[in-house]
């Protein structure tokens, strides 16, 4: 089975292993410590490193298109932030008469902007099911759409990049606008539950932790399943030499339509996951300097592997979270010089970095290995 | 020519409305003029300031000026009237009021301003305008003939007349007469509408809508239809005005793209940090002006070549530092030059200021001129937009025709080529990028005259430029000239109906479609070459 | 900058556990007081937030150089939120439950605050929030001492009115919550009080840090030759002021004709625009650096020797943290501890000195009680007042003039305690008492 | 779209044991018409009213100076580049001109471009099982799983392009001459009916050069494929060719054995004044 193949990986193994001991070890940590204990995991640390996992599945959701297909998007933010206002708009009918005008409907800025009904595209998002399938099909079906358009006219290099960021820049402009009925400017917030989870109390911000982990876990597992197949070798092969591909029998723009939708589907995951825990989700998660931002993450952490992206974004968003309170007025020198340094100086990334160091001894013990190629893999 | 002096002198007494001259006036009475606009109340001090324009004080007029400016003040303790010369900080150079003699600085805490509302102000103005219909410049006279329009008032329409007759200037005298027409149509003379019809002066219009409204049917019909007539007349206008108006945007878009046409279209560098180098060129136009306090317009003219030096140096010192390590490398440019946009924005932050700095706009670039009463140009956008195009004539001849434009053609077209004929494709890398980079920073000192200089400037105008070079097509200037001035124009055009914010997105929306169908841009690269 | 020796993922994920257990020490009544500072000093917002951290830093350093306060010294937690919204939740948590924070000065955007606000309330903490905004909300943590749109727009409009004699109306703002919901409630207000027709008023919404004004410019132009006293009610935000401005300037618009309001327009904005064409331009605010009364001018004199820059100017988000500093002091002195529960309690009714020369109270609903300033545009980048109210304003959470909250009130004393109380049902339109109920059903 | 659906079907059933495996046919011997073909760059005539005929199992040489029009006619028959008049037919049933690039790839038409174009990133190994003819579609492509004859044919061309050796190099590091054969090998995975192979032995050395005339030779024939091979080296040509075409000017100014050519007077003119201006195409 394709989807079970990357099991039989060892990069895959570690990766897993590694994650799911920091999920394991920071959930005892958080349970059977006391608040006192140094080594007690306060429960805000857990939502930020809940946090830093939805943003890690959103690199990963990058890199398998930037990586393996050679499409660089700087629209991804829009993906991730049309599947956190799937999840938002369920949040926000949770939230019942319980808002401060106590409409049972209508949610509290529709109230004072005079709205008198639940507007189409709200309807159904009282239902969880339905939500969360919003949550794949919103990025899904834009991504269908658009990738539909843009790679049957063949646009690639720089031209998708800019025309990935024209679609965020415009969705941001849309949203902001109060008419849209998304809550302008100010976007959702104030939530109370989820599924009936209260989402202020400790044992849910815990448990959308793990679910973000898990979500990261399986996600990888599908991106590198997809990358080990003959299709993630075609992904390559249309990175690398799109018309050669065509030539060869490929339809290229069917295979990067699927792949681009795929990628926009695991950012509306993220984006869905990455809203209960940060509490509002606003137009500005669709600003072009966030999806910018999210594409460093992974050219810091090292493109096309996978694991690279998942540490880029941790890493990035960590610091982030160390300077701006150490040294708020410095961070973003901090923040440009990293971007700067890694960029000339590890054009391979943090994951370049460990290959690097890792490489010799493996081509000294086995030269071409045959495991280490995923067609053998494969096999 | 100008008014005879008796003549003069008649107006005035006219103007005065038969108060004694007092050509040698007392100390005593300027010092009581003043203590009655030091009034608790507005209406108080409308008595006052007519008192003064009555009173045929050689002073008035500084005093009036100096009221409008807000710079007339009181010395708390000793009650002493000064005028302020400069009032920023904390401690001001005055003069004394009555007998101009400077007292040196006084602090505002010790200090009572003489404050005026804008129905003074208004006041004030009519007052001055009136005094100017007898200056010796004819524009002045024009200038003042048209800010009486809508404020004469029945004091004022017969020494109105008298000026009429006397005024050389046919320009003057229409306008004038067009201010005394206002005046009757609103105390209702039928035979004032026809003297207005096809005036498509703004104030007009408000008087005729005022009439049209009135409760003399004949009266309001005239109005009516003569506002039709003018509404036809506007129509053109308005057509020609948001021509202009997406001109003059398209032309802040070319400034803003072109640099990046050259770094990102020629060179290949997707520049993140272009938009931090026009925010250079800005704050170099705001240095220029602190260094040289008082002369503004000269400020401005030095700081084209300064604000192009400025960031030419610092495209230089990114080329230097970074991009040349990034070679064959263009997507990771990106994100290289992203990191030193967030440098830069930041060094501004810290080093200058957070907050936005002052650009003095100079006087021969505020106001507008005009093409017809209801069709006026702004002069800043007016310059910007010349500016936009010497820039790009410029662009087009160092290309076109100079060692250095043919030298980057060469090195573009194929790198290994150009090096084994001799070129040093380094220098030219490094020249390139800092023409694109200077140019970045000459609409920095372009935009200084439209929107805020800050650290945030730059940010602004990043994605619009991406768009407008990808639109009109890498690497083709002409594509760069074309998109943007469209771009501009078709926001402009969509403005009206569609409101900004949704004209800009489907502004956005249409060169995501374009491009699908045209993947190259307006003016793709043709040939072979062009597929690699 | 990255140890080479670090091969593992897991070192990775360790680095910010360690650091997170590490920064959690039990306070002592030794330690000094903490005073969390939440202002954005990167970012768009940096512009007008980085002056209130500094005002803060500058209140502490005073009220330490006069013995701190209960006999411990008051530290400033400085954090950037970044102008992220997101991260505002997220720093808002690391005051509260990281650094334990006594209070919190902080936010300027309601969206920042409408982000903060749910940490806030569950950490049960206290905000002081400084910035006019638009009112529908009052929280039992956070104390707002800007103005509500009673404090501000009303009376500003008021006056435009009555002493302009304006008759048509553009309400031109920026498309947030703010300008939407204070131009709705202009417009009721117009059209109830006044009886302006509804021809007579233009509604023009932009998005932010719009700079290409033509078009609106020439249309208010055009709004503004019907015949009629027109005024323009400005609700726009920061940046989009500067070209708003300058193209009002260039299209020749000036004050005698069409007089702009600003409601969002202060001195710290004012140092970024050339003033000379927009002399006699309004602003409605509850303080102006020009008010001439002796705590105001030490207080510049204080700041500009703070900042080290002669030119420094203050402004009224900055008054509002001098006012909200001193109350929170005051209601500390008054509980004898920086207990949440017990500040919250004791700082309704203390009642300290504004800049302008009169007393600013906290009301029951959390709002101030503040004077309403009117002035017009200098060419120094100063306002000069034409008006004021002859009495302070207190500030109304909840609008006499939208539909939905006509009913509401808000009192946080003992035993209402409740931030939405419905006059005609009786009851508490808010979450709690909803709560209750639900769980009493269950 | 059904066409691609069909050939694709009926690849997998006759998989790799029928070697009849291209639809195409060739009953009245011809596999490639071109007919009055123009097409013209912002009025430049690349091509001017080009006529060719390849019979089934050719070996074809095709020379002309530079701007001739050769590349642009390889774009034409492999569909990148659509000619404003003329019609191109494979065979007598398959009219070129009405499919797209991966159509034609599929019909067995295989190209091997001027520069070698490998999949740089990916083994040799990895570029062969790409080049495979299988069902290109996207859901079994996600689920293809390597069976022994995909193995055996890749053996197959690797011992036939003599790459075995380095098989699970990434085709990055190959020399020139072995990308060069990898992607010839790579045309052979797809069992084309005719190859279109650009300029095979630029930059290659005197052996390397001997090694791709034989391989070529070896692979056209009655049968197996028919080559059309663009190049420049004149002792390249001569080595291998039996029918030689000069292209001149976009259009076909000479064809017959490589003596009748070079003897040509208006090929003699043609390569030894030829105008540089024209060049620039």
């Amino acid at each position: 089975m394709w989807l079970t193949r990357p099991f039989r990986e060892r990069s895959t193994q570690l990766f897993l292993g590694i994650l799911l001991a920091a999920l394991a070890t920071v959930t005892l940590l958080n349970l059977m410590l006391p608040a006192g204990h140094p080594l007690h995991v306060s429960t805000y640390t857990v939502t930020l490193l809940g946090k830093y996992l939805s943003y890690a599945l959103l690199a990963v959701a990058v890199d398998l298109v930037w990586g393996y297909l050679g499409i660089l998007s700087l629209g991804h933010g829009a993906f991730f932030a049309l599947g956190g206002y799937a999840m938002g708009m369920y949040l926000m009918r949770q939230i019942g008469d319980r808002g401060t005008y106590g409409d049972p409907v209508l949610p509290d800025f529709m109230v004072f902007l005079d709205w008198e009904a639940l507007p189409w595209y709200w309807l159904g998002f009282d239902m969880a099911w339905f939500a969360f399938l919003m949550v794949l099909l919103a990025p899904g079906l834009l991504a269908l759409v658009f990738g539909f358009l843009a790679f049957r006219s063949r646009v690639t290099g720089v031209y998708l990049s800019i025309i990935t960021q024209a679609l965020t820049f415009a969705l941001m402009l849309a949203f902001f606008r109060n008419e849209m009925g998304f809550g302008g400017n100010n976007g959702l917030t104030d939530f109370r539950e989820l599924l009936g989870f209260d989402l202020r109390s400790d044992a849910t911000r815990l448990g959308l932790f793990l679910a973000t982990g898990i979500a990261l876990a399986l996600g990888y597992v599908l991106c590198r399943a997809i990358v080990a197949s003959k299709l993630g070798r075609v992904s390559v092969a249309t990175r690398d030499a799109e018309a050669r591909t065509r030539f060869l029998g490929y339809r290229v723009e069917r295979f990067q339509l699927f792949v681009f939708v795929v990628s926009a589907m695991l950012a509306g995951v993220a984006g869905a996951l990455y809203v209960p825990q940060v509490g509002i989700i606003n137009p500005s998660e669709f600003s072009p300097i966030f999806s910018i931002e999210i594409v460093l993450w992974v050219a810091l952490g090292g493109r096309a592997t996978l694991y690279g992206a998942v540490i880029g974004a941790i890493l990035v968003n960590y610091a982030k979270t160390v300077f701006t309170g150490v040294m708020p007025d410095a961070w973003l020198f901090a923040l440009g010089g990293l971007f700067v340094l890694v960029t000339v100086l590890l054009p391979k990334g943090i994951a370049g970095l460990l290959a690097y160091r890792l490489t010799p001894r493996r081509l000294k013990r086995k030269p071409a290995a045959q495991s280490s190629t995923p067609g053998e893999a494969s096999a | 020519m100008k008014i005879p002096p008796c003549l003069r002198r008649m107006l005035v007494l006219c103007l005065l409305a038969c108060l004694p001259l007092a050509a040698n006036a007392q100390d005593d009475d300027g010092q009581q003029l003043l203590e009655s606009l030091d009034a608790s109340s507005y209406a108080q001090m409308g008595v006052a300031i007519e008192a003064i324009i009555t009173s045929g004080d050689e002073r008035s007029r500084g005093w009036l000026e100096a009221l409008l400016g807000g710079k007339l003040q009181r010395h708390k303790e000793t009650g002493r009237f000064v005028v302020v010369l400069e009032n920023r900080g904390r401690d001001w150079p005055v003069v004394d009021a009555l007998t101009g003699e400077a007292l040196g600085e006084m602090s505002r805490r010790d200090l009572d301003r003489l404050g005026i509302n804008n129905a003074l102000r208004g006041q004030l103005q009519g007052a001055l305008a009136v005094l100017d219909l007898q200056a010796d410049g004819v524009s002045e006279r024009r200038q003042a003939a048209r800010a009486l329009l809508g404020d004469v008032d029945a004091t004022l329409a017969e020494p109105l007349t008298v000026v009429i007759d006397a005024e050389e200037d046919a320009e003057v005298r229409r306008l004038l007469q067009q201010a005394l027409a206002i005046h009757r149509l609103e105390e209702g003379d039928l035979a004032a509408v026809d003297a207005l019809a096809g005036s498509l002066n703004s104030r007009v219009r408000s008087a005729l809508n005022t009439a049209s409204r009135s409760e003399d049917p004949g009266l309001a019909a005239a109005a009516t239809s003569a506002l039709a007539d003018i509404e036809q007349k506007m129509k053109l206008n308005r057509g020609l005005e948001t021509l202009y108006f997406g001109l003059s945007l398209g032309s802040v878009l070319v400034l803003a793209a072109i640099g990046l046409a050259i770094t990102f279209g020629v060179m290949g560098v997707i520049n993140m940090a272009h938009g931090e180098l026009i925010m250079l060129g800005a704050y170099t136009t705001w240095a220029m002006q602190q260094l040289m306090p008082g002369q503004p317009g000269l400020a401005m003219v030095l700081s084209i070549p300064a604000g192009f030096l400025v960031a030419a140096l610092a495209g230089i010192a990114i080329e230097r530092g970074v991009i040349q390590f990034l070679k064959g490398r263009p997507l990771e440019t990106l994100l290289a030059t992203f990191g030193v946009s967030l440098i830069l924005q930041q060094l501004v932050r810290t080093v200058i200021s957070p907050l936005n700095r002052t650009v003095v706009t100079p006087e021969w670039m505020s106001g507008s001129i005009m093409i017809n009463e209801g069709l006026s140009l702004t002069l800043n956008r007016l310059y910007v937009l010349g500016f936009a195009l010497v820039v790009f004539a410029g662009l087009m001849l160092v290309m076109r025709r100079t060692r250095l434009g043919l030298e980057v053609r060469a090195v573009t077209q194929n790198r290994a080529m150009a090096r084994s004929m001799g070129i040093r494709a380094t220098r030219v890398d490094i020249m390139t990028f800092a023409l694109g980079s200077g140019v970045a920073g000459l609409a920095g000192v372009a935009l200084s005259q439209l929107t805020n200089v800050g650290p945030n400037l730059g940010q602004n105008y990043i994605i619009d430029s991406f768009m407008v070079v990808v639109f009109g097509g890498v690497g083709n200037l002409w594509g760069t000239l074309v998109a943007g001035l469209s771009l501009g124009v078709i926001n402009q055009v969509l403005e009206p109906w569609a409101g900004a914010v949704l004209a800009k997105i489907l502004v956005l929306v249409f060169i995501i479609l374009f491009i699908q169908k045209r993947p190259r841009g307006l003016f793709p690269q043709k040939g072979r070459a062009a597929e690699g | 900058m990255i140890p080479s020796s670090v091969n593992r993922t897991s070192r990775w994920l360790a680095v910010p556990l360690l650091s997170a257990a590490v920064a959690t020490p039990a306070l002592s009544q030794e330690d000094p007081i903490k005073v969390g500072i939440l202002h954005s000093l990167s970012g768009t917002m940096a512009i007008s937030e980085t002056v209130l951290k500094d005002t803060v830093e500058m209140l502490i350093e005073q009220q330490n150089a006069q013995g701190g306060l209960l006999g411990r010294e008051l530290e400033a937690v400085v954090v950037d939120p970044a102008s992220d919204w997101p991260l505002f939740a997220e720093k808002a948590r690391e005051l509260l439950a990281q650094e334990e924070v006594d209070v919190i000065f902080g936010n300027w955007t309601s969206v920042s605050r409408k982000s903060v606000l749910p940490v806030v309330e569950e950490l049960n903490g206290l905000l002081f929030y400084p910035v006019q905004y638009e009112g529908e909300e009052s929280s039992e943590n956070v104390f707002y001492t800007g103005a509500a749109p009673n404090q501000q727009a009303i009376p500003a409009v008021n006056y435009l009115m009555n002493n302009v004699g304006v008759e048509r109306w553009v309400l031109a703002g920026t498309d947030y919550v703010y300008p939407r919901t204070t131009n709705k409630i202009l417009e009721a207000y117009l059209k109830d009080e006044f009886g302006v027709a509804e021809d007579d008023i233009m509604v023009n919404y932009t998005p932010f840090g719009h700079s290409d004004w033509q078009n609106i410019v020439s249309e208010i132009k055009e709004f503004g030759s019907e015949g009629k006293k027109t005024a323009v009610v400005s609700t726009i935000n920061g940046d989009a002021n500067v070209p708003f401005y300058r193209e009002l300037g260039n299209q020749g618009i000036d004050a005698a004709d069409i007089p702009v309001v600003a409601f969002s327009v202060g001195e710290q904005e004012l140092t970024g625009i050339d003033t000379a064409p927009l002399v006699g331009h309004l602003a409605a605010w509850n303080y102006f650096m020009s008010v001439d009364t002796d705590a105001n001018y030490d207080f510049i004199d204080a700041w500009i020797e703070y900042t080290g820059d002669e030119m420094a100017v203050t402004n009224d988000p900055m008054e509002a943290h001098y006012i909200g500093f001193n109350m929170w002091a005051e209601a500390v002195r008054k509980a004898g501890t920086t207990d949440v529960d017990a500040v919250k309690d004791a700082i309704i009714g203390v009642s300290v000195p504004n800049l302008s020369g009169g007393y600013a109270a906290m009301m029951p609903n959390h709002h101030i009680t503040k004077p309403v300033l009117i002035g017009e545009i200098q060419d120094n980048g100063q306002f000069s007042i034409v008006w004021e109210t002859p009495s302070t304003v207190a500030g109304d959470a909840w609008s006499d003039y939208l539909e939905g909250s006509r009913d509401l009130i808000s009192d946080w004393r003992k035993p209402m305690e409740c931030g939405n109380y419905n006059v005609v049902k009786g009851s508490c339109g808010g979450s709690e008492a909803q709560e209750e109920v639900a769980s009493a059903d269950e | 779209m059904n066409i691609l659906h069909s050939l694709a079907d009926r690849d997998r059933v006759f998989d790799f044991l029928v070697p009849a495996r291209s639809p195409v046919d060739v009953r009245h011997g011809p596999i490639l018409y071109v007919e009055d073909v123009t097409v013209s760059f912002d009025g430049f005539k690349a091509i001017n009213d080009l006529n060719l005929t390849i019979d089934d199992g050719e070996l074809r040489c095709i020379i002309g100076p530079n701007g001739a029009g050769k590349t642009t006619m390889m774009d034409i028959i492999t569909g990148k580049t659509r000619p404003d008049s003329g019609s191109v037919w494979f065979g007598s049933r398959h009219d070129l001109l009405a499919m797209s690039e991966p159509e034609i790839a599929s019909l067995g038409i295989g190209r091997k471009f001027q520069k070698p174009t490998v999949f740089e990133a990916l083994t040799v190994f990895e570029n062969l099982e790409l080049a495979m003819a299988a069902d290109k579609r996207i859901l079994p492509t996600l689920t293809a799983r390597m069976t022994g004859e995909v193995r055996d044919r890749i053996e197959e061309v690797l011992a036939t392009t003599g790459l075995v050796a380095t098989r699970h190099h990434p085709a990055g590091i190959l020399s020139h001459g072995q990308k060069q054969w990898l992607e010839i090998g790579m045309l052979l995975m797809q069992r084309p009916r005719l190859l279109l192979v650009d300029e095979p032995v630029a930059g290659m050395t005197e052996q390397e050069m001997e090694r791709t005339a034989e391989l070529l030779t070896s692979l056209a024939g009655k049968g197996k494929q028919s080559v059309v091979v663009v190049e420049h080296d004149m002792g390249f040509v001569r080595s291998i060719a039996r029918t030689v075409t000069v292209l001149h000017q976009g259009s076909v100014l000479a064809e017959g054995s490589m003596d009748q050519v070079s003897r040509d007077p208006k090929v003699v003119e043609v390569y030894l004044g030829a105008d540089p201006d024209e060049e620039a195409a």
